[in-house]
């Protein structure tokens, strides 16, 4: 069996199981189209954020374990973006909050500038340490009083900047964006780290972005979360009294509720499919050319591809900012699919690990991999706790109803979950170490 | 009517995650109900009522909403759940409003929730986080308190009540000296309770879990001498806590929402009899929860969203007769001769507003080393 | 005398905490450190492997307990603690020969390693709440304070009180033993050295005649105990949580990177460093300045640098600026 | 072409390059010798850009290049090998090569999208080049293994042949030769000795195979404890005490024990 | 002629599940014997060795210790068994000091070992002045010096050594030479590697030249060293 038709086959699998999730309610599957499409929709943002990390991973080897804070950013970005302006916060704090962060800017600016510029020494250290002290006090008297006046405005619905007010799929790029810009900075600074310092570096930095959406207020609700955001495609309710929509559902055989769910999942499919297929096209090209061998001598031996003329430290930042964003868009993405943003949401487990999972078990080094693995880890975090279900009963089969283990063992399904979600990720990883799909 | 036979309530919430160690007994409480509704075998002549659980990961909305189209692929009748605000709300706008699902949430406070156009789909059985905030405040101020200092578990509960009971204490002349807040989960406090001592007050407010890092604080406290009076909200109010802090908690005191009627007690009772911890945070409201659901359907006679969704606020309220935890056959038998009934439950619910839940609250003060109700409020 | 009070203030509610917490994190981080330096991973599943140290412990200590076993002053637990290392041991050799030596054999990379440890962290975890269940357990007994803050008020008259769990004690007595036993342990025996070897390139400790599997086979025991103990520690100073446990991984990888992966001393500084950043960053000094200051220059505010909300922000942040001053850890550790 | 001046490089408190001073004029092969631990591999590393200095000064027709980072030396045409092979082992061989060209229109992500005509004619250029290397190395038929999965000499031959791949203005050889076939080794030395006249290259060259000395350099620098010792044709050299006594030797002591056997 | 002392007996074998790298090769030396390989490179010199030192399959053929079939053996039994050998890279602990190096190469052994170790030093005095230096911060001749005193700390009954005089300057090559001379005539068998294949097929007594996995020619040192072919092929004329 040739290697590609094998990569096809499993791709085809993926696609079976979930077409399976409609169809049928046979075993651990639910028969249900919308269940089925909920799972396709989460897993072509999976599958955006697994590209994105293993453009980082599998083309530079940059070990980023702060996806999280991407992904959150990108969530930002669209209460930023998409959300209307809260009337009256701009007038009450607005310029308070933009002249403190200004000012915060200044600071580090002259701080580094003062490194850069003075010859080392104890007055030097003097200096910056004044500097940051003066800048962070002044920062503080900026800032507090601004926030406060913004988060006084009706605290229980609002007590947020807000937004532009823009139409929400402008979000994505804007999530994007919003991403590579955290992404430049973090790369300027902490990119000479290698391997696991890296990544922890990467982690802490991505807790420090959740911390500030979960306590700053002013611009995320914090862990009041932000509700209701506009959304790229109607309404379900809508569609649901709207009989032109309710006629033609009824032409194809559904009733309301079912048409109009499932066309407004298929819209997301629509749009979300277009994003991967656009950005899978432009990673694989970019794999496939001089600029991704440079990449992966890069990867392989930094001194050596130094001494061979290639900037290592502006690729690396290159690529971690692309990869980044990408993880940005995903999480915009994500947020809009949720209609919410939620802070309290983000953990590392779920946010980074589980992309880490997905890209590792897919192929890290090949893009379709990584694909692959978004789509298949994530049908299986979401089913392996009826295939848990299934698997106690199966094992306890042969005990009566009202055996103990049996009972606790049902009882404990959810926890079985994780169980069994490890055993899964051991089995594969145990017939392919190097990933569904390796890189070539 | 010919009604189906079998009456599916999902049991959405988190059962791994965060909130891990409260679920069970949440669960539990709601299937209590389910149970109790069975055995009366008289809903909508003689239907039996099924649990279908699924988890939220309290922080995981995709897994939470592929769940939630999970249950309704499984047919449920209605929904006991979200926990966490967050999976709430992604589950109400994406699943629960679409499909017309009635969604009943136990825990979610968030006031976020009650702004959004749930089109009479969604309530809860959590109480209010301004009418709290209030009860306490008159407390501390009745206690001859001066001031306080403010812990807050870093969620939309913790964050909404202690914004609640900070206003309503300054609004009543009060001091809080710090507002810090706690994450849940996390081993070592020394930092918080560090800071909060720094800060200093009569007594320290603690707006978390009773089970999580609000145990976490209490203990710390204690243990480095910084508070040894502690003011409890409801959610901190529960037999474990007296029992694993040990006799110093003695004199602390809060509030927990639930009327005169004794609905807690008998509730914590037959929660014994069953094996669980009826005291445990929320396991009451989500006991609660599914009885609302189960009484609005005797009284629309129907067991579809759409019908009985509507009867919700009028099974909770007054006019009526009061229900009782055990209590719901007689309440179905009740509706079923058109007679209307007020169900108080294990925490006295009193639904107002878009769904949202106030009422009467207990004033509880530990002494002895278990929690002693002083009056109501 | 007021300075007197500020000392015992600070010493109380930030000294012995940081320390006590320091020694817990730093044992934890010895753990990981050592399996990245000979196995080369970052063993994720180490959180887990405390739980079920712990649990294991915890079952021991409950059944002594119900014997009426006791340990004079001291907790129970103690006398568990063999029992639970030994379950450990078994455990993890359990978890090598089926899942790590495959890999081993492979040559698998790195990163491979690490998302097995994951599975297995997954595994673990469902183990361990299946066994005793999500919720807290208290296991701790015996007497609780060696010094209670009444009691010391009483005793030097000060208006600040100082408190001293007898738990604490134990924490930092047992973390400098087992400390010090470790460090004898790796540079002054035949097999410690071996294992240092075989860290630095199997392939010629292979050459040297060192028997791959035995250098395993010690690393994983001595993992199992050093887990065990810092599990129960913390257990004993805290409570035990199996999501607590969990979530310990994240200070506890700080505590190693920041020390420098792979170094043992590095992992004990990184303890401390860590600890103490989470607790004084965002101490309020109100009341230590309070008693410092002349009366009229007394602060209003709380003179808090930053609130409590931040401080898992702000110990990641003074992580990452060590790594920029020294990328490989202050103790110039491993990369792999 | 590059001069060093009083050049230092201290790890802690070992001076492994210990004001070294020289001069390498342009169009010559330069040989550098010296016992081990000199300090010429780590004269290489500063004078390439991958240590920094202590203190001292580097300059390249005239231009201060001290410091500079080896991506930068590259394009001013310093181009060096290691003396513990650095290939890209994931890549094949013929990869190791094509990668090593500056300026390709293919490393710029906008061209790899909306380029790709410019990019494809480039590779096969590249391509035909990368072969043609590969064939003058002998090792033509390992152009399609990964570069980890080759033996150690076959790594120093790719090493010596990203060096060929294009036009610089000096090489810094680093031991081409340890664990290099003797013969191949000859040819080698043919090779560089052609690139020299025909092209133009300064070679800088260090060797512990006097034969190969012989064939290529002059001068050669001897260089011991971090400073230069002693230059001149190698035959000065050989005849040097100082050098003798530290690094050449005077042949094997046992050989009568070769003849008692 | 009996059986030789230490025989690689028509190996035939490769990495993993590649292809064969060794066809049917044979080598073999006896006590007191020196034992030279030289080829071009990639010629399979470093895998032979590696095959008789059991770190890959062997598919064919066998390896004899003494009479004895080790062909089954894993890497540390053969270490047991009294094979050293110093590979051609990464061979040395670059994490642990010169000194640590050193007693790693001995870690089999029992007895006193500080005299062995004087001996090194006294082979190489660099080595002495670094004991207490990482061996990663050494320069690659030193490196190679510690390599070989590692392997020399095992007190071995047969040792092998891949390209031991790779990049070590001449004095400190003839050095060694006249060291593996002088440890050879103590009756140690001595099987080695070599590019410097001059030099080292001055000393051998016997010489091995491999092409494309195969024995091309055998002979004894001398002999090679005179055949004109061998000089132009794969001496450097
Ligand atoms: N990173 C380092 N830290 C400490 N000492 C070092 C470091 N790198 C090199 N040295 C020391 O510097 C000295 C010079 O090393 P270098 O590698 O330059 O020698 P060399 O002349 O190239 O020798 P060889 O011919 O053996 O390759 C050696 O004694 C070595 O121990
Ligand atoms: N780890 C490996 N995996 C797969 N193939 C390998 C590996 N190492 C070497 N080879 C292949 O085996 C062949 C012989 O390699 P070997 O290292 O034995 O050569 P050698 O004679 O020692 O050469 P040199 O003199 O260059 O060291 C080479 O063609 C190489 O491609
Ligand atoms: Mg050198
Ligand atoms: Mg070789």
């Amino acid at each position: 069996m040739t290697d590609t038709l094998k990569h096809s086959l499993l791709f085809a699998v993926v696609a079976v199981l979930i077409l399976l999730e409609g169809l049928t309610n046979w075993s651990f599957f639910s028969g249900s189209w919308n269940s089925s499409l909920v799972i396709l929709n989460m897993g072509l943002i999976s599958a955006i954020m697994a590209l994105g990390v293993n453009l980082q991973w599998g083309f530079a080897g940059l070990f980023n374990v702060g996806i999280m804070g991407f992904t959150a950013l990108g969530g930002l970005a669209v209460v930023l973006t998409s959300t209307p302006p809260s009337p009256g916060a701009w007038s009450a704090g607005g310029p308070g909050v933009l002249m403190a962060l200004v000012m915060g800017a200044l600071t580090v600016i002259s701080a580094v500038a003062a490194t850069r510029l003075l010859p080392k020494g104890g007055l030097r250290t003097a200096l910056i340490v004044a500097i940051l002290i003066v800048g962070f006090v002044i920062y503080r008297a900026l800032f507090d009083p601004s926030i406060e006046a913004i988060e006084d405005i009706n605290p229980a619905l609002a007590g947020n900047i807000g937004g532009l007010g823009w139409p929400v799929l402008l979000s994505w790029p804007m999530g994007g964006l919003l991403a590579a810009g955290a992404a430049w900075l973090i790369g300027k600074t902490a990119l000479g780290l290698r391997s696991d310092y890296l990544a922890i570096a990467t982690l802490g930095i991505a807790e420090i972005i959740i911390a500030i959406l979960k306590n700053e207020d002013w611009l995320s609700r914090g862990v009041k979360n932000v509700v209701g955001l506009p959304r790229p495609v109607p309404y379900e309710v809508d569609l649901q009294n709207d009989p032109a929509y309710v006629d033609w559902f009824a032409s194809l055989g559904m009733d309301p509720v079912l048409g109009s769910t499932l066309y407004v999942k298929l819209g997301y499919a629509a749009l979300f499919s277009l994003v991967l297929i656009a950005l899978l096209w432009m990673a694989q090209m970019a794999l496939k050319s001089p600029w991704g061998r440079m990449m992966r001598a890069i990867r392989d031996n930094e001194v050596a591809a130094q001494a061979m003329g290639k900037n290592v430290t502006k690729r690396h930042l290159q690529i971690f900012v692309l990869g980044s964003a990408i993880c940005g868009i995903a999480g915009a993405m994500m947020t809009t699919l949720d209609g919410q943003l939620t802070p309290g949401t983000y953990n590392p487990l779920r946010f980074t690990f589980l992309i880490w999972v997905m890209v590792i078990v897919g192929g890290s080094g090949n893009n379709f991999g990584s694909v692959l693995g978004g789509f298949l880890i994530w049908f299986l975090w979401i089913k392996v706790e009826p295939m848990s279900l299934e698997l106690i009963t199966l094992l306890t089969s042969g005990m009566d109803e009202t055996n103990m283990l049996r009972e606790h063992l049902l009882e404990n399904a959810a926890h079985m979950r994780l169980f069994t979600m490890g055993l899964i990720l051991l089995l594969v990883l145990r017939f392919s170490p190097r990933g569904l799909i390796p890189e070539k | 009517g010919s009604h189906a036979k079998e009456v599916k309530l999902g049991v959405l919430i988190g059962f791994t995650g965060p909130i891990e160690s409260l679920t069970a007994a949440m669960a539990a409480g709601s299937e209590m109900a389910m149970d109790e509704v069975t055995k009366s075998g008289l809903l909508l002549d003689g239907a039996t009522v099924t649990s279908v659980r699924a988890d939220t990961g309290c922080i995981d909305n995709g897994l939470a909403v592929a769940n939630g189209e999970k249950l309704i692929a499984e047919g449920v009748n209605g929904i006991v759940g979200g926990d966490c605000s967050g999976v709430t709300g992604a589950i109400l706008q994406n699943v629960a409003i679409p499909n017309g699902m009635v969604m009943v949430s136990p825990s979610a406070t968030s006031p976020g929730l009650s702004s959004m156009e749930d089109n009479g789909l969604f309530f809860r059985t959590s109480p209010s986080d301004a009418r709290e905030g209030q009860v306490m405040a008159e407390m501390l101020q009745e206690k001859g308190v001066e001031s306080i200092a403010l812990t807050y578990t870093n969620n939309d509960y913790g964050k909404g009540l202690a914004d609640a009971i900070k206003t309503s204490f300054e609004a009543v002349g009060g001091e809080v000296t710090i507002v810090a807040a706690h994450e849940d989960g996390k081993g070592d406090y020394s930092a918080e309770v560090a800071s909060l001592a720094s800060a200093g007050g009569d007594i320290l407010v603690v707006a978390g879990y009773l089970d999580q890092g609000g145990l976490g604080i209490i203990q710390s406290s204690l243990d480095s001498g910084a508070f040894d009076t502690f003011g409890l909200p409801g959610g901190m109010i529960g037999d474990s806590l007296p029992k694993n802090v040990g006799s110093d908690l003695d004199g602390s005191y809060g509030q927990i929402a639930g009327s005169d009627s004794q609905g807690a007690e008998i509730f914590a009772e037959q929660a014994k009899a069953l094996g669980f911890d009826g005291t445990s945070a929320y396991a009451s409201e989500s006991y609660d929860a599914a009885a609302l659901i189960l009484l609005a359907m005797q009284a629309a006679n129907s067991t579809d969203p759409a019908e009985y969704g509507a009867k919700i606020m009028d099974v909770a309220n007054a006019p009526g007769e009061v229900i009782n935890p055990g209590e719901l056959g007689k309440a179905l038998e009740l509706i079923a001769a058109g007679k209307d009934v007020d169900f108080q439950g294990a925490t006295g619910v009193e639904l107002i507003g878009p769904g949202e839940s106030a009422g009467s609250y207990r004033e509880i003060l530990v002494k002895d080393g278990v929690n002693t109700t002083v009056k109501f409020r | 005398m007021d300075f007197l009070n500020a000392l015992v203030a600070f010493t109380n509610f930030v000294g012995v905490p940081a320390i006590a917490y320091g020694s817990q994190l730093a044992l934890g981080a010895l753990g990981v450190t050592l399996i990245y330096s000979i196995l080369r991973f970052s063993n994720f599943a180490h959180g887990d492997t405390m739980a079920f140290g712990t649990m294991m412990t915890i079952l021991l200590t409950w059944l002594l307990q119900s014997w009426g076993v006791s340990f004079g002053p001291l907790p129970t637990a103690l006398l568990a603690l063999p029992f639970g290392i030994f379950a450990t041991m078994v455990l993890v050799l359990v978890t090598d020969r089926t899942v790590y030596r495959f890999y081993r054999a492979q040559k698998a990379k790195p990163v491979v390693f690490v998302m097995v440890s994951l599975g297995v962290m997954f595994m673990m975890n469902g183990l361990v709440r299946f066994v005793i269940g999500p919720g807290d357990q208290r296991f701790a007994d015996g007497e609780r304070f060696i010094i209670k803050a009444r009691a010391f008020k009483e005793m030097t008259g000060l208006r600040e009180g100082l408190a001293i769990k007898t738990s604490q004690g134990i924490t930092v007595v047992a973390a400098i033993v087992v400390v010090a036993l470790l460090f004898w342990f790796l540079n002054k025996t035949r097999t410690g050295k071996s294992m240092r070897a075989y860290s630095d390139n199997e392939d010629l400790a292979l050459l040297s005649g060192i028997d791959p599997d035995r250098v395993v086979m010690y690393t994983w025991l001595i993992v199992a105990s050093l887990a065990t103990i810092a599990g129960v520690l913390y257990g004993l100073d805290k409570s035990f949580k199996p999501f607590t446990y969990f979530q310990l991984l994240l200070p506890i990888f700080a505590s190693a990177i920041v020390g420098g992966l792979g170094s043992p001393q590095g992992a004990i500084a990184g303890g401390f460093i860590i600890a103490f950043s989470e607790v004084t960053i965002t101490y309020a000094w109100k009341k230590v300045l309070g008693y410092l200051m002349p009366e009229h220059l007394e602060p209003d505010g709380l003179v808090q640098l930053l609130s409590t909300d931040y401080k898992f922000a702000v110990s990641f942040a003074i992580l990452i600026i060590v790594l920029l001053f020294k990328p490989t850890g202050l103790f110039k550790g491993k990369s792999v | 072409m590059i001069v060093v001046e009083d050049l230092h490089k201290h790890f802690g408190g070992f001076h492994a390059v210990d004001g070294a001073s020289l001069e390498i004029a342009k169009g010559s092969i330069t040989g550098l010798i010296g016992p081990n631990g000199a300090g010429k591999t780590t004269l290489f590393n500063v004078i390439a850009g991958v240590l920094s200095p202590t203190s001292g000064r580097v300059t390249m027709d005239g231009e201060d290049i001290t410091g500079l980072p080896p991506h930068e030396l590259f394009h001013k045409g310093l181009l060096r090998t290691f003396q513990i092979a650095h290939e890209f082992s994931s890549m094949t061989c013929r990869e190791n090569l094509m990668m090593v060209p500056g300026a390709q229109s293919g490393e710029s992500l906008w061209n790899t999208w909306f380029g790709r005509k410019r990019i494809a004619d480039e590779e096969r250029a590249l391509r035909a080049k990368a072969d043609e290397v590969l064939e003058f190395l002998t090792i033509s038929h390992i152009a399609d293994l990964r570069a980890g999965e080759v033996s150690g000499g076959q790594k120093k031959l790719l090493e010596l042949g990203r060096t060929m791949m294009v036009d610089a203005k000096i090489v810094f050889l680093d031991e081409v030769g340890a664990g290099v076939n003797r013969t191949l080794l000859y040819t080698i030395a043919d090779a560089i000795k052609r690139l020299n006249e025909e092209r133009g290259y300064t070679f800088v060259v260090i060797e512990h195979d006097m034969e190969f000395i012989d064939r290529l350099c002059d001068p050669v620098i001897c260089m011991a404890e971090g400073k230069k010792l002693a230059e001149g044709t190698l035959a000065e050299i050989k005849a040097n005490e100082q050098v003798i006594e530290a690094y050449l030797g005077t042949g094997l002591k046992n050989k009568d024990k070769l003849e008692k056997a | 002629m009996s059986e030789p002392f230490l025989i690689g007996d028509s190996m035939t074998g490769g990495y993993g599940k590649g292809p064969d790298i060794l066809h049917d090769c044979t080598i073999a030396v006896n006590p007191g014997e020196i034992a030279v390989i030289v080829g071009p490179n990639g010629a399979g010199k470093s895998t032979a060795m590696k095959a008789v030192f059991g770190m890959l399959n062997v598919r064919a053929g066998a390896v004899r210790l003494g009479g004895e079939d080790i062909t089954s053996l894993s890497p540390q039994d053969r270490v047991i068994k009294g094979m050293g050998f110093v590979p051609q890279t990464s061979n040395i602990f670059t994490s642990m000091t010169v000194e640590e190096n050193l007693e790693m190469g001995a870690f089999i052994r029992t007895d006193d070992i500080t005299g062995t170790m004087e001996q090194v030093y006294d082979l190489f005095p660099i080595l002495r002045d670094k004991r207490n230096q990482p061996a990663g911060e050494l320069s690659g001749g030193q490196r190679q010096q510690v390599a070989v005193g590692r392997a020399l700390m095992t007190q071995p009954k047969v040792l092998m050594l891949d390209e031991p005089t790779a990049g070590v300057s001449p004095i400190v090559m003839d050095e060694l030479f006249d060291r593996i001379i002088e440890v050879a005539r103590t009756g140690l068998p001595i099987l080695m590697v070599e590019q410097n294949a001059k030099q080292a097929l001055e000393i051998a007594d016997k010489g091995y030249v491999l092409v494309q996995g195969r024995n091309a020619y055998t002979g004894t040192g001398q002999e090679l060293l005179a055949d004109p072919e061998v000089r132009k092929s794969f001496l450097g004329g």
